[in-house]
């Protein structure tokens, strides 16, 4: 019987906390074969390649949207890092980035508008053995989804959280988004915005999120470099993706994008642990955008980890017999004997 | 069960009233729980305000010697510990009633005589200064209320030795030492000068063993043995306790307990919990209830099992947020957009909250939607006595529904459909984890692969589908309880928590020469159409009885079965219905003679 | 108004399909506007995907002499983009139905042909890289079907003249180019050819002036007209156009407008610029009502005037985001906890959405409580011809209710009761802002002045002042129209949009010798019990024809009045009824003779 | 006829947007005559001091709550300011601090939990010249309100947002809240929590506000002047008032309070205008708390100034008679010929 990640597979037995699966690490050998594996042939005993990861809906994004950019590159970082499809679970919102887990072999709750963070935390609290990442909008995350961000980022689960930032809300057809820049039109600010934008960034760093990176659709290695490495950091991590919205946003296009953005590693003098660093680098946006992994803090455990009801266990692999038990009920009536 | 709401003719009511912030309740549950130790049945209802200090609370026990159903008017014993008390409480005194109360309140105990009631000054204060310290002023009231209704003082110390036991020695010692002087002064001055006492000779069934719990309490231990493995909520007056009962047990239990950033985030982490396999819950009251509406039809789409417990609070918005109500039944019948498969359950005694706990964690994984409970603040904060054996795991089980087994998962050879179609319209389910059971799912319309679509055809069969669950719920729905004789004149009917000072009204209504059943409905959704019909087949006259302004369960039923009642006695105070106040409603509506 | 119905034989349906992003609504509103623009009566319907790329979108336009109540099936002329377009529509296509497409397309003309449909190969492509630029194809697919219909070419040119005018001199001489071109080539080969034409001989009424507008634009204005002065919102299919409306007349007209960070935020917003006296609006859809629900509470409770707009959309939760549905009737009616005055209304028509924009703000003022406004994508979407004088300021007044004005403001002497116990339940309402008019409100329940209380009595009344509105509301709700003979046989029960196509299904059904008749209900809260059952004396067989699950208004009906349906047709598919569709399934229903 | 500041007084005309009434600024002679006004005194014509804002309720607050403070710093603010009872407007959400409208003579709205921002805004934006006040506790403001919170420091409406701190859930009895230290052990968090505490001040400064200051509510001269430059910031404006529960807080006290606030004012090298100090200052917290104006940023006009629908006056002024012209009508009409 293949062992999965699931628990109801776990023949009634708890596992011990240690069993958790390895976090993953890059690297390791792949193989390329070029079969192409269909969904019977994606057991743990195949090849995990990026076929692995193919789904057999094509994307309805428009032709050159930065989505596609994202969707490539997280399937190369799960490959990268060793994951297989059953083992991940992809938790959207509602919005053109949000259709992602649609377009990929992977477990996937497409869920609702700005919600993603809090359904994913859900379920990384009762299976912490599931690699959980969220991936929405700005709109989804920033927006409506503010206060799951503020609470998420302070909270620390162990989930990466992807954000397709194209400064517009996309699939509503092209009204502002928080992240959209003072004087940009849209049809709900015909006038030009006038509110300061969200810098994801340092919002990120001020609610207490413990890595923040910046990448962009259009840098695909770097992206998928981001991803594995928000993948491996233990707790919250933030990838805010710059992502050209070619159909609405016609301002803050590839070109864009590509005229403005500089890596933070190339610079020797940048330390991402050091808060005051990130808070300046974080807060630059204009000529000069920076992107790569501009904070990140070690040695602060998962929320998870310090969940007293999780040492012994998760939640979905219970033993729910066990609540049969009838010295558990006459224990606990006892007390209001 | 039919013989539950019966007992001899003693019932005595005893009222503890006070500032907030005095310790109010914690004397009325100190007294309530020595009573049960002592052998005594009581209910009891705390009545306070929704603020943190200040302003008149009272606590209310009802003492029987066979259990019962509901507090009860008129009340033979007022502890006062403000003069307020008395003024805000002489109203609803027995004739003959005995009234404690601190001598440094200067009361003046004549008027009181004159009016026929039994003032008892006692030197609390003094007792408690001299014995052991003045914040004990409140064992000392109770151990006087002990001594003046004739009822043995070893439980109280037994539950003083056990409630400030962790507080350490001293504290203990001298909380007993306050018990019995204020006992014996009781017993030298008023031993057997009260009417209705509790000594042991008078039939009170001592070494019997009593729980007392709260609705809340009771629903706790039956969420426990119904495999509750994941509780999130944001704290909201009445349902706040459940949340608090989980958290102190976390680790004890393994149920993952999650105080979150607001009602939306905790019912998305449960559904989040819920979708990779944990017996996920979330405790709120009407005003969270709200903000869960849009993620409840999330639940509904994804086919995502969720049990949300709404414990009813005086609306509308905030209300009276510390007091009960039955206003939401319509709201959570239909509460968000669109339309989709729930289930609704609503206890209405102790021993029901405790079966809705574990009947809805198998309902919502049998049909693979949500579950609402619908409580009250009445019930949820009533403290009743409970043989141990009123809470057993008879007939308690725990069904998982269309769960792939473990084999089942290894067999799949295809892919995984997590919506396939089928005549049940429940789809084998899988959690995220098996590598032959990789699914997305959606709150799109979709279809059996979880896919979004937009076709007509798959739509209609996957709304069909999702819809066709609720037949199959049908048969494990209840029909309504009738209790009281079956040819009555006047039905009662009732929903939820009302069914106990209905029940109590019946001797009260057959005393005035009405004879009258209760009709009392617990499972609400999908509603048991046939079984109400048969049960109402019979019904000569309908009086509606409801913690709400429009008779809403009435209105539910007219729309269900066309039945429409003759009459309603509503109640929108935030207020419980007592038996009193539901007897003489009911004789101003059958126009009988009070 | 009654013969608005009828119309001569002529009906003529156009549908334009092809991929999203191909500019199908688009083409779709040129044609439809040039059109009016001609004379002729219009109603068309766009049907698009939850998606900004790809999926296969239509445009149904009818055409008739006399005003129109909805779109009609079978297809007389279709204009296919895309070759899938021909597979999706054939079905519906008339007999003898021409199919214009792109030469370039390779669509083989011969089966069509044998089919005994009029193959129109067109060279779109060529003639708009010739005469201006390729991405002008959809001009010249325009002006190909106008020649094929015999329509004259002005109103098209003339239009082209107004839509691209701002783009420059230039883009408007060569999209004129390319319709000029195609026209030509459309009338050299097709002219006279196709059976049902629109040629001016044939009878239509050029030169009259007819406006082409949606449900939502339709209410927009009403909402102009109605004072409106403050618009917050999310964005949320079907409803954003109306956020967008103001939102680009937000100088001109006035109106605040905002787009906020969530629902929640928009409706709380509109609160709180309707307790300092602004008319405040919230468009959105059935997710954002949901999560609007918690302060909906609010503004019952504070007497808040506020109106909300819900254009229903395919559910349960995202559901079907840009398609139709009318599944949040029993929600908005019992939305929220606890129960408080609310005003519910459902227009049918563009002319209903008209008057619902004025006349939400005049009752939300009035009562001093929320009003809901339910729409849905079919009539919010739906593009319409009105002659301009449908919608005229004859009856449009501004009724602010009891707001006190400045003299009588300035006359209060004592301290100002917002929340004065009336007979009505209205309180005269001050703004914050006058010195004698200084006051609290509060969400929890309150006395007179707004300040808290628990008080027994107090809260009592309270409640019964407020619920108490709900009566004199009822004065204001009309009850339900009639439309087709008084003495049919079957009678159609209809709310909302549904009206449409069902007075459209009469004459069909009449073909069948069915005599049927519609009962129209806009007015839903307070429900006008005494109107209805008036209505519903004389109605023999009723059938509840509704655009959702559970036949939503035939069980609230059924609720609020014992009414029983004799059937229903329910569709829920996300696609509006065609009269054709309503016709076949009523008499499926009645069981007679197709 | 008084000339009220919510419109309908205006007989029908529209008023010049420059007519908007004059920022309060501190100062000015104020007369303590020592009447009694009672409601029928308190016209614009009488004596504007303390009394003026005397309510006939007492608070139900606990005997020594630091809410007792908040009040009487606002009241005596707003009398310095010589702003009356009618120009004010107290916006409230739900809490023990959120009843703080109930004791003041002044126009209140006591909202629902976690939306006073959100409804403040909406009052602001139809009436602008009222003074408009949010007042709520931490849990309300930085936990359910989260969202609204991190959008109206970026939108920058004029509103003077007092939030009541007492690191605690205090009118549900005692559950911990965002701003709870780790450790701190309530009944949701019996094993002390181990979520990274908000930091107002370094949320707000990342979220775009352009006041932000912290006060104690055991200082209540500090807390006025506080609350008094909050109000002459144009813009959106936070006080963060450390907020001593005493009946559910045991640890963060007065004394504890006491013992580690200092004020920025009496550090001459603090210069609040500059992000980079305010930041650092700004997440300070532990040993020593800084308080005082953390941060000022001048020049940018609030949010009301862009709106285009306010330049010919506000929604409240509106003649609506003259929307009922013939001529608007028929002129919208005809954009759909
Ligand atoms: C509660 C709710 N409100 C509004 C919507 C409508 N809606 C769908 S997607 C979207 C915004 C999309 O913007 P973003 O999150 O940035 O995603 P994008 O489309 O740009 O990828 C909105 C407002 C919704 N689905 N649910
Ligand atoms: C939607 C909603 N959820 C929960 C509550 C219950 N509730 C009332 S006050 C409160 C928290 C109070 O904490 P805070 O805002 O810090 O105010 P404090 O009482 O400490 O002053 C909560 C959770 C509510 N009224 N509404
Ligand atoms: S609309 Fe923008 S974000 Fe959406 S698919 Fe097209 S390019 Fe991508
Ligand atoms: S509980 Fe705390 S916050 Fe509430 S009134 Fe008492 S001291 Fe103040
Ligand atoms: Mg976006
Ligand atoms: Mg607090």
């Amino acid at each position: 019987m293949f062992d999965g990640v699931n628990g109801h597979s776990s023949d009634g037995q708890r596992r011990p906390a240690e069993e958790r699966p390895h976090r993953p690490s890059a690297g390791g050998e792949r193989q390329h074969n070029g079969h192409d594996h269909g969904p019977r042939h994606r057991a743990a005993d195949g090849v995990l390649d990026l076929k692995t990861y193919a789904s057999p809906y094509k994307p309805t994004w428009c032709p050159g949207c930065g989505d596609f950019g994202i969707l490539s590159a997280i399937k190369a970082a799960l490959v990268e890092l060793e994951i297989w499809p059953h083992e991940v679970l992809i938790v959207s919102g509602i919005g053109c980035g949000s259709k992602l887990p649609q377009y990929l072999y992977a477990n996937g709750f497409m869920t609702i508008h700005g919600r993603p963070l809090a359904v994913a935390t859900g379920a990384k609290l009762a299976n912490p053995k599931l690699h959980v990442l969220a991936v929405s909008g700005d709109g989804d995350s920033y927006g409506i989804g503010g206060n799951h961000f503020l609470h998420t980022c302070r909270r620390n689960p162990d989930i990466t959280h992807i954000v397709e930032n194209n400064q517009i809300y996309a699939l509503t057809k092209g009204q502002y988004s928080p992240t959209s820049e003072p004087g940009f039109r849209t049809t709900t600010s015909p006038d030009g915005v006038f509110e300061m934008p969200v810098n994801p960034v340092a919002v990120a760093l001020a609610a207490g999120a413990g890595f923040i990176a910046r990448s962009f659709a259009g840098e695909p290695k770097h992206l998928k470099q981001m991803i594995m490495a928000a993948m491996q950091h233990p707790g919250y991590a933030l990838v805010d993706v710059l992502q050209p919205c070619v159909a609405f946003n016609k301002v803050n296009t590839y070109n864009w994008y590509a005229e403005r953005i500089y890596d933070v590693a190339n610079d020797d003098t940048y330390d991402p642990t050091n808060p005051r660093d990130a808070w300046e680098r974080g807060t630059e946006w204009g000529e000069r955008i920076p992107i790569g992994i501009l904070y990140r803090r070690e040695g602060v455990p998962p929320y998870e980890t310090n969940v007293s009801a999780l040492q012994d266990g998760a939640p979905v692999e219970r033993d729910l017999a066990k609540r049969l038990d009838p010295v558990l009920l006459e224990q606990l009536k006892r007390a209001y004997v | 069960m039919a013989a539950e709401g019966m007992h001899d003719d003693l019932s005595l009511s005893i009222t503890i009233g006070g500032d907030a912030g005095q310790g109010v309740e914690s004397s009325g549950a100190l007294l309530t729980q020595a009573l049960a130790r002592g052998g005594w049945h009581v209910f009891a209802v705390p009545d306070y305000r929704s603020r943190i200090r200040g302003g008149h609370n009272f606590f209310q026990i009802r003492i029987t010697r066979r259990p019962s159903l509901s507090h009860s008017d008129p009340v033979h014993l007022l502890l006062a510990y403000t003069r307020e008390t008395l003024d805000v409480h002489k109203p609803n005194l027995a004739q003959g009633a005995a009234i404690i109360y601190d001598d440094g309140l200067r009361v003046d105990g004549g008027p009181l005589a004159t009016e026929g009631f039994m003032p008892i000054p006692a030197p609390l204060t003094k007792i408690a200064e001299e014995h052991g310290a003045k914040v004990m002023i409140n064992t000392g009231a109770v151990a006087a209320a002990c001594g003046v209704l004739g009822f043995p003082l070893e439980p109280l110390v037994s539950l003083l030795h056990d409630t400030y036991g962790h507080k350490g020695k001293k504290v203990v010692e001298a909380n007993e030492a306050v018990a019995r002087a204020a006992y014996g002064w009781a017993m030298e001055h008023y031993e057997g000068r009260l009417a209705h006492e509790l000594r042991p000779g008078r039939g009170h069934m001592a070494g019997r063993e009593l729980m007392v719990l709260t609705g809340n309490e009771a629903f706790c231990l039956g969420a426990v043995v119904g495999g509750c493995t994941f509780v999130s909520a944001y704290p909201m007056t009445p349902a706040t306790p459940i949340l608090e009962w989980f958290a102190a047990r976390e680790r004890e239990l393994g149920v993952v307990t999650k105080h979150a950033e607001d009602e939306i985030a905790a019912v998305c982490m449960a559904i989040g919990a819920g979708f990779v396999g944990a017996r996920a819950m979330v405790p709120t009251s009407g005003g969270g209830f709200s903000l869960m509406t849009e993620a409840l039809g999330m639940a509904g789409m994804c086919e995502v099992p969720v049990v949300i417990v709404n414990v009813q609070r005086g609306g509308p918005s905030t209300g009276l947020p510390t007091r009960t109500e039955q206003g939401d039944l319509l709201f959570v019948l239909h509460a968000s957009q669109g339309e989709l498969p729930r289930i609704v359950l609503a206890p209405g005694t102790h021993e029901q909250c405790f079966e809705a706990g574990w009947r809805a964690f198998n309902l919502a994984e049998k049909y693979q939607c949500p579950v609402i409970v619908l409580s009250d603040q009445f019930l949820a904060a009533a403290r009743k006595s409970l043989p141990l054996d009123a809470l057993t795991l008879d007939g308690v089980r725990i069904d998982r529904g269309a769960l792939l087994t473990p084999s089942e998962l290894d067999r799949l050879d295809d892919s995984y459909r997590r919506y396939a179609m089928t005549e049940t319209g429940v789809s084998p389910r899988a959690l995220p984890g098996h590598p032959r059971a990789v699914f997305t799912a959606t709150t799109d319309e979709h279809g059996e692969d979880g896919h979004i679509t937009e076709e007509i055809d798959l739509r209609v069969a996957m709304m069909d589908k999702r819809m066709r669950k609720l037949e199959g719920a049908l048969a494990d729905m209840r029909g309504p309880d009738l209790y009281g004789p079956a040819d009555a004149d006047v039905t009662l009917i009732c929903w939820g928590s009302t069914v106990g000072p209905a029940r109590e009204a019946l001797p009260l209504l057959a005393g005035q020469g009405v004879t009258a059943n209760v009709l009392h409905f617990t499972d609400i959704w999908p509603f048991p159409v046939d079984k109400a019909e048969a049960a109402l087949a019979g019904v000569r006259r309908a009086i509606a009885v409801e913690q709400n302004y429009t008779a809403q369960f009435a209105r539910f039923l007219r729309m269900m079965t066309g039945f429409e009642v003759d009459g309603s006695v509503r109640k929108y105070d935030g207020r419980p219905f007592s038996p009193q106040q539901i007897a003489a409603r009911v004789l101003m509506e059958v126009g009988a003679r009070v």
